[in-house]
Order: structure tokens, then C-alpha cells, then sequence
């Protein structure tokens, strides 16, 4: 019999199902858990996926350098991308700076990547971060390394599609910029997810609960995509996939 | 146009004057860390640097011994190490200034250097704070907009005074390999000077061949090569070894405090070093 | 980002609609003259050619033949055989538009094309009949030029619907072997659908070491790709065979005339082709 | 004995002159004179000098297509090269498009290529034509393929520094937008020029003559020029070195 499905693999497998249709999915560095859910979705899809795990050699296809990759979106050729944040605020607007006043921030996170391109470039930008509590998401971030929504003279073909956290899986609505919750990670509770988001967001009286993955989802997380991983990320699939 | 071959990292260092405009690659393209140690040992002092267009441990190494002005940069992280203490204590104490950039940014910068043109447009970034903070951008209406409208960002072009990297190899004529690492050549193409740390110098002529030469900068883009067998470490270089992680753990420790990190330098730059050069 | 492998030319070419626009690199970078032929064969029309920077036999043939509308190049010339009789003889009677470009302009617009940026600036120019006769490029006052003045070219970006070449060799999953010839990348990079042929279709993934990788444009930017064994035949391709040069005399003095170029259309595009791709 | 000094090799021998100091030089397809001006330049110089032959693999060390020029010029490591003309005029325009009214121009060249940027970039582009006749030297160039010179407002460090033809040498001085006949060819006369030049020019009332290249020059462009030019250009060197 399967072992219980861990959480990792909700997270993997919910990831997973928000990429369905894409053709090309890149996913940044140190991103193990979207690592995984792209290359679930590729193994998933009866059409041809192309995965691009960045800075793992073999793992993607670029030959110009890092700089590849921002053109490659800029060109269309790139459907779905993963973006974290220190700081995400109701409006989907993210903070990879710091926190304080800038630039003298009391605390410092690494900076804003490529955050402040991709977020407007690719098409289905999803939001993840495990952590949730009102550290993470606050009513306003200290600093936007980029910004949700964008006015109508901005080009944008892309921006925020959906955000999954260790609680709950959220929708996006640009229009409003808004989030809107819809469902719960199994074991926790509306309530729950209140009390740790520092912004409002929309939601059912009673929200769904985020399915667990079947026992073949499961199976292909367990096996080639385990095994995938663990060639960019050797520790992460220790862990998680020890019998793979 | 003629290379010059160092005896040593310290003599090929030794060409960064005060005040230099640097740059650096991001860490996975090959962090010349025997370089840094050397600039730090030679009491260089004010570099303003450009990471192209991320760093970690050569940054965090220059702005803890304090010979660092300012720092442009996409991000700054000792990886799995975590954040880069001593920058981000030098952020919190105001010791440097920081400009937030973000990746295509400065690679687009890098470009217009490359090309020699004064600017260049970037889709994106505008009503971030990224933008916000930069008054050395600007937005403009995109002349080619039918109807007006149609902001896009404006970047000046980037010519860092000297770039300095780590590769694997350098032939006698100064050709260097840098693989599918390109933001090296592009560096190098928009910098004034370029120097280059290597493992190993061969002989022959590494762009002898078509297919050779395709993984090749050109010795023309390059000042001064001197060779520095594990060049990177304690960090890992490609697939050539493996980074020291008991090292970086060490490392990560001690900088937590100054006088961590005081005795770090001491003992890892300045003794070491001075064994080294010996 | 599914590669489709062809069985043959005309299949590839098949791909290209009336009134494309489609881009030929340099003749050294390998013209794609079995695909010309069979896209004269294909009775394709209103083709709008532009080409990186510039072309020779590709262009001659097809403006010879009548399929082309328009052509923005910075020079086509046969090299040794002298001046294109057919493309100049077009020019003269008002047959095709011509947009005369300069190479960097068109490799800054394929680039922005890259980018995925509205327009580029570039320095020179200006002042020339080259820019006095391009209206869709602009001029404007360099924004980051201190105290104002400061002119500079600025040229909307080029992202061709179609790019078509020839390389040495492709492998299973698209990747193509372009070695040093990396006008190739950046117009595959540009152009919307890529069509390529090549001398072979190898076993094995070209991408697999990081050496080779080098040297390699990935497949996510190739849509189609057929084997063309001596695909730029009558011309010469790298170090793999030399061009056919009485053919190539033989065609410089046949089309000096109408029914010249018309008997060669017929006899090695038509009834050639026929036999080819029975 | 060594055999007379052939016109071609005074041209070299005229050519690499004034290349004395350059550190750089780039020379464009289908120059088999100024390439080997530019071997010669290099074999005489007392300092490294590095030549790139355009579109000869192994004569050159370009790694990014031919971008990599124009790049290269603007960053300044392009010391000299060589334009030419189907038309130039006396204020150094040149023309490579065509003859007769554009568009439609009645004799169309092959176009402009780099020379509307080089012309613009390299701080000594060396103007090299052997035919010298009315035909070629015109009042004025029916189509600027690349101006002689441009207003103080315009970025240019580069542009025309001296010109070789069958006939003689010139400078040309920027401010006046003017050539000046520097020396005559041997064989030929003042008269020669000025009855083939459709534009007026500066010069002494009694020119000097082009020396001929000296025995140690001869027997350089003879001996290693010879055999490296022969590379990129074998039927050249064929007729013109036929011993070497």
C-alpha cells in the first residue's frame, strides 16, 4: 500500500494541476517543490511539455547564459513561471528586497531577480510560498519588487495566475486585484488561513478542500519525477522520495 | 590588445585601482575567489560593483573587509548558505549604497555596452520600486506607439571599467573557454578591461577548430590571464570539483558577528594568502 | 515546442504562406538553397524577405523567379560571379521595394527582436541616404545626454514570421549544430517559426556536454526541420564541400538575359526538382 | 635580384603605411589589397598588431557572427578599415548602392553593408578604390551610402583619415570636408589625377611621388604576407605571387 501522501506532494501535486495546458514551464533556482510539479505536468500532459529547470546543467535548454531566459519570455516562448516572495500583499504585489525602510532595510533578503520582468512577461506566473503567516503575507509590502497589477497603458502579457501556500491554494482576479481563496489544504481551516493572512481576499462561506493526489499522481510524483528532481535538487528528493 | 600573463593572482590583481568599477558574474558562471582574496589582501579600496546579474560569496567577501562602496545588483545570496551577512549588515548600517537592479536589467545594460549604443529600452519593471529607486532611469512614451502612450523603461548602458571572472582554461593567446557561461562574454565584451582567473593555461590554439571556437571568448577581450588551479573555492567550479562545504558552513557561522568574521579574514585572506603567496 | 521532422524539402517549405516574412542570413552562414528551389516549386508568392545582414543566391533566385514583394537587406551580391543580375534588374524596373538597410541596423533590430523590445538605439547613421530613406526609422535626442542635442538612430524591432536555414546537423530533439555562426541563433531567437535543413539528422543529444552545447541552438526554437544533404549546393557549405563553380558561372551568364534565367528556372528548379522529389 | 615592384604591392606598401600605429585592424570580404596591407602593417610593426580578415575562418577571431565587428567598433577596439566606393566624392561620401535615381537606381551595387556604422566608428577608415576615373570620382554621389562627414552634434569617432587609389594617395581633412593629393603614383602625373577626378582637391603645385616600397619591405610582402593572404585569398595570391 502507498505511504499517506506527504505534504510536499499536495504542494507538487497542486503546483501541478495549475500548469495544465502549458506548453513551456520554467522554474528558478532553489524551487524543488515547483521543480517537481512542472515535471509532473509534463509527465501528466498527452501533449509535449518542455520543462527548463534553471542553473542545473542538463536540466534546461539555454546556451546564451541566464540572459536567456528573460529573452525567451519576452519572445512568448514561455507559458508558466514560479515567483516567491519575503512579503506578498492582497494585491498580489511582492517584496524579494526587504524589510524596513529602503534602501538602510532592517532586514535584507537577497533582491528582486528577475522578478520585476517575469511577473509582467509570462502569461501564467504562479505565486508560491510555503510559509504562510502575516510575516509573509502583510496588507502592504515595504518595497514592490514587482508589482501585481499593472494600469492599462503598461504592456503586460503576464502577471499573477494563482498562489499556493502550505494552507491553502488562492485564484487571482486582475481586475480587482484581489485574491480569492479557493480551497483549503486538508487539516486546516478558513479560519486558519484568516488568521494568518495579513490581507482581506475573497472566499466561499465553506471553500473546498484541495484535492490529494490519486494513487497514479502519486505514483509518477514517487517515481519519475522523483527521480528527475533529484538530479537538480539531490537533497530535496532525500527527503522527501527516500525510496526513490 | 596584448594579454599579459601573471605570475600570480596577486600580480593580476594588483592591475584594480581605487575606486574601480567592477564586475563580477553571477557565482554559478565561476566566482574567481582566489581574486577577491587577492584584492582584499592588496588594500584596494572603494570598489563600486556590478554584479551581472547576481553574486554571493565575492561580494559578501569585499563589502565584509570594507573595501566597497557601492553595490548594483540583481541579488545577492550565499545559496543554500543562506543571506550574505556582511552585505546585509552593510545595507542595514547605510555603510554602502545599494542600487536594486533587476536580472534582464543589467543584462540589457551589459548589452548596450556591448553594442556601444547609449541606452536601451526594457519591457517591464515600471511601477515597481526597483524602478522607483532608480533615477539613473528613465521612462519614455515608445516613439514607434501609434497614438502615443506606451511607457517603456530606458536604461543606460553599462561599461564596467574592469570585469574579472574565473574559467576553466586560457590558451597562450589569451582565447579563454567559457562554455555556455555567455554572460562572460558579453561581460567582457562591455567591459573596459577584462581579467581573467583560469585553472589551467594549455597549449595550442583553442580556436583552432569551428566547434571549438564557438565555446571560446576571444584573447582579444582580454587584458591579463593569470593561472589559479581551484581558483573558485571554497566554492564548487562547474563540473570540475565540488564546492568545501564544511568551509561555507564555517564561513556562514562565523559571519554572523564582526569579530566571527574577523578572524575569518584574517585567517582564510590574509595568513592563508600569505602562505599562498609566498 | 513540438519539432516536426519533415521528409522532405518541399514538405518544409510547405510551411511557408503567400506573403510571408521571411528571413535568409548571410550566404556564408549557409544559404538554403535546396529550400529556395523547392519553395519556387511551391509557387509561394508575395514573399517580404529580409535578410541578416545580407544575401546573395537565395534572394537572386527567388526575386528571379517572382515570388518576392519586397526586400530589406544591407547587400546581395554573388560574391565572386559579381552583382545579382535578376535582383538588380528587379530594382531597376520598379518590380520589388527595397528598404536598403545597413548590417548593425539589422542585426540591433533582430536583436530587439530577441529582446522582445519595441525599438533600439544605434550610433551612425544618421546623416546617410541609408536612414534618409527609411521612414520607419526615428531619430531622436538621446535622453540621457546631459545638457540635451545629442541625435541618435532608433529602429523598430525585426521578429521575421519565418526564419529559414541550412546547418550542418540537427539531432532528434531539434537541437541544431550552429557552431560560430551565431547570426543563426539570434534570427531563430527573433523569428517567430524557424524552418531548417540540414546535411544530417544525427543519433544522440548534441546538447549533451556542456562543449557541444556551445556550439548548439536548442530546439525550442526550431519548428520544423528536413535533412538536405549538400542543401546548399550550387554554393559551398563551411568545410564540407566547395561550390559547384561552373554551375554558378554557368548561371551568372544565363541570367544576364530573361529567357536565360528562365531556361535555368526551368532546367535545375523545375524539372531538377521533379526528379529530386519523385 | 629581386623582380620590379609590382602596382599591387605599392598599393600594399602605400596602405600599410598609414596604418603605422594601429593596434587593431579589421578588413572587409573581398579585400585582397588591404588585407595584405594589413599583414604587412602587422609583420612591420614593433608592437603586437592584431588583423581580423572578415569571413575567413581562422583569420579572424570572431565567436558571434559578424555582429561582432560592428560590436567591436563601437567599443572601440577597431583601430583601422577599409571602405570603398562605386561613387566618392570630394567630400569623402561614399556610395555602394547604385547610379540614377533611387529606388529605382539604372546600375544598383550591392548595397551599403557596414559602411553607414564603420565609417561612423573606426577612428582611421582608409578609403580604397583602384579604378581612378571620372566614373568613380564624382561632383557628388548619387546615393550616401555613408557621409564623409557629419555636424559637431553627431557621436562620431571615426571617419575618413586618408585615401589610395591606382593613381596616388590623399588625405582628407575633416573640418574643410576636403582631400588633398599627398603624393602621385609612380608613372603617373598631377595631370593624370585631376583630368580622372570629378572633384577638386588640394595638393602642391609639384606632388610627391608614392615611394616605392624599400628590399626588406618588398621581401616581407613577398615572403609572409604572401603565404597568409594566400589563405583567404588563393586566387589573388596565385596572380600576384606566383613564385611564393
Amino acid at each position: 500500500m502507498a505511504s499517506p501522501c506527504l505534504p510536499e506532494e499536495l504542494l507538487i501535486a497542486t503546483l501541478a494541476r495549475l500548469l495544465e495546458g502549458c506548453r513551456t514551464i520554467a522554474v528558478g533556482v532553489s524551487s524543488p517543490i515547483p521543480g517537481s510539479a512542472a515535471l509532473l505536468a509534463k509527465e501528466q500532459s498527452r501533449t509535449p511539455v518542455h520543462v527548463d529547470v534553471l542553473e542545473s546543467f542538463g536540466g534546461n535548454s539555454f546556451t546564451e547564459g541566464s540572459v536567456e531566459l528573460f529573452d525567451r519570455a519576452a519572445q512568448g516562448r514561455v507559458d508558466a513561471f514560479f515567483l516567491g516572495g519575503g512579503q506578498i500583499d492582497g494585491a498580489a504585489n511582492i517584496n524579494l528586497v526587504g524589510v524596513g525602510d529602503y534602501p538602510a532595510t532592517k532586514v535584507r533578503w537577497p533582491g528582486s531577480f528577475g522578478s520585476a520582468y517575469l511577473y509582467f512577461m509570462v502569461p501564467r506566473v504562479i505565486l508560491f510560498r510555503e510559509e504562510h503567516t502575516r510575516r509573509v503575507f502583510v496588507p502592504n509590502v515595504d518595497f514592490i519588487s514587482a508589482p501585481g497589477v499593472s494600469g492599462e497603458e503598461i504592456y503586460r502579457p503576464g502577471g499573477p495566475h494563482a498562489m499556493v501556500t502550505g494552507l491553502g491554494r488562492f485564484s487571482f482576479d486582475k481586475a480587482r486585484a484581489r485574491f480569492r481563496l479557493e480551497s483549503v489544504h486538508p487539516g486546516y481551516t478558513l479560519t486558519d488561513i484568516a488568521e494568518n493572512t495579513g490581507f482581506d481576499f475573497d472566499h466561499d462561506d465553506v471553500p473546498a478542500e484541495t484535492p490529494e493526489p490519486d494513487a497514479a499522481t502519486l505514483a509518477a510524483i514517487r517515481g519519475p519525477v522523483a527521480e528527475e528532481i533529484a538530479k537538480s535538487y539531490p537533497k530535496f528528493a532525500e527527503r522527501v522520495f527516500p525510496a526513490a | 590588445m596584448t594579454i599579459e600573463f601573471c605570475d600570480s593572482v596577486e600580480q593580476l590583481m594588483a592591475k584594480v585601482p581605487d575606486g574601480a568599477h567592477l564586475a563580477f558574474a553571477k557565482d554559478l558562471a565561476g566566482a574567481p575567489m582566489a581574486a577577491v582574496r587577492a584584492l582584499i589582501r592588496a588594500g584596494t579600496k572603494d570598489l563600486r560593483i556590478v554584479t551581472v546579474p547576481t553574486s554571493g560569496w565575492p561580494v559578501e567577501l569585499l563589502v565584509g573587509a570594507g573595501v566597497v562602496s557601492s553595490v548594483e545588483t540583481s541579488g545577492i545570496s550565499l545559496g543554500e548558505y543562506g543571506g550574505a551577512p556582511r552585505f546585509n549588515a552593510a545595507i542595514k548600517q547605510g555603510a554602502i549604497s545599494i542600487k536594486d537592479a533587476t536580472c534582464p536589467a543589467i543584462y540589457a545594460a551589459l548589452q548596450a555596452g556591448e553594442k556601444g549604443i547609449p541606452f536601451i529600452p526594457l519591457r517591464g519593471v515600471i511601477g515597481s520600486d526597483v524602478q522607483a529607486y532608480r533615477d539613473d532611469w528613465k521612462v519614455i512614451d515608445n516613439p514607434f506607439a501609434e497614438g502615443g502612450g506606451d511607457p517603456v523603461l530606458l536604461l543606460p548602458a553599462i561599461r564596467p571599467e574592469i570585469a574579472v571572472f574565473h574559467a576553466r582554461r586560457a590558451d597562450r593567446n589569451g582565447n579563454v573557454y567559457v562554455g555556455i557561461q555567455r554572460e562572460l562574454t558579453v561581460l567582457a565584451h562591455a567591459a573596459q578591461e577584462t581579467l581573467v582567473t583560469v585553472e589551467e593555461i594549455v597549449d595550442g590554439d583553442l580556436m583552432a577548430s569551428e566547434e571549438s571556437a564557438a565555446a571560446m571568448l576571444p584573447g582579444v577581450y582580454v587584458s591579463a590571464v593569470a593561472e589559479a588551479p581551484r581558483g573558485a573555492w571554497p566554492l564548487g567550479f562547474l563540473d570540475m570539483y565540488t564546492e568545501d562545504e564544511a568551509h561555507l558552513a564555517e564561513y556562514a557561522a562565523l559571519a554572523r558577528s564582526d569579530e566571527g568574521f574577523a578572524s575569518y579574514l584574517l585567517r582564510e585572506v590574509h595568513v592563508a594568502g600569505e602562505l599562498e603567496s609566498a
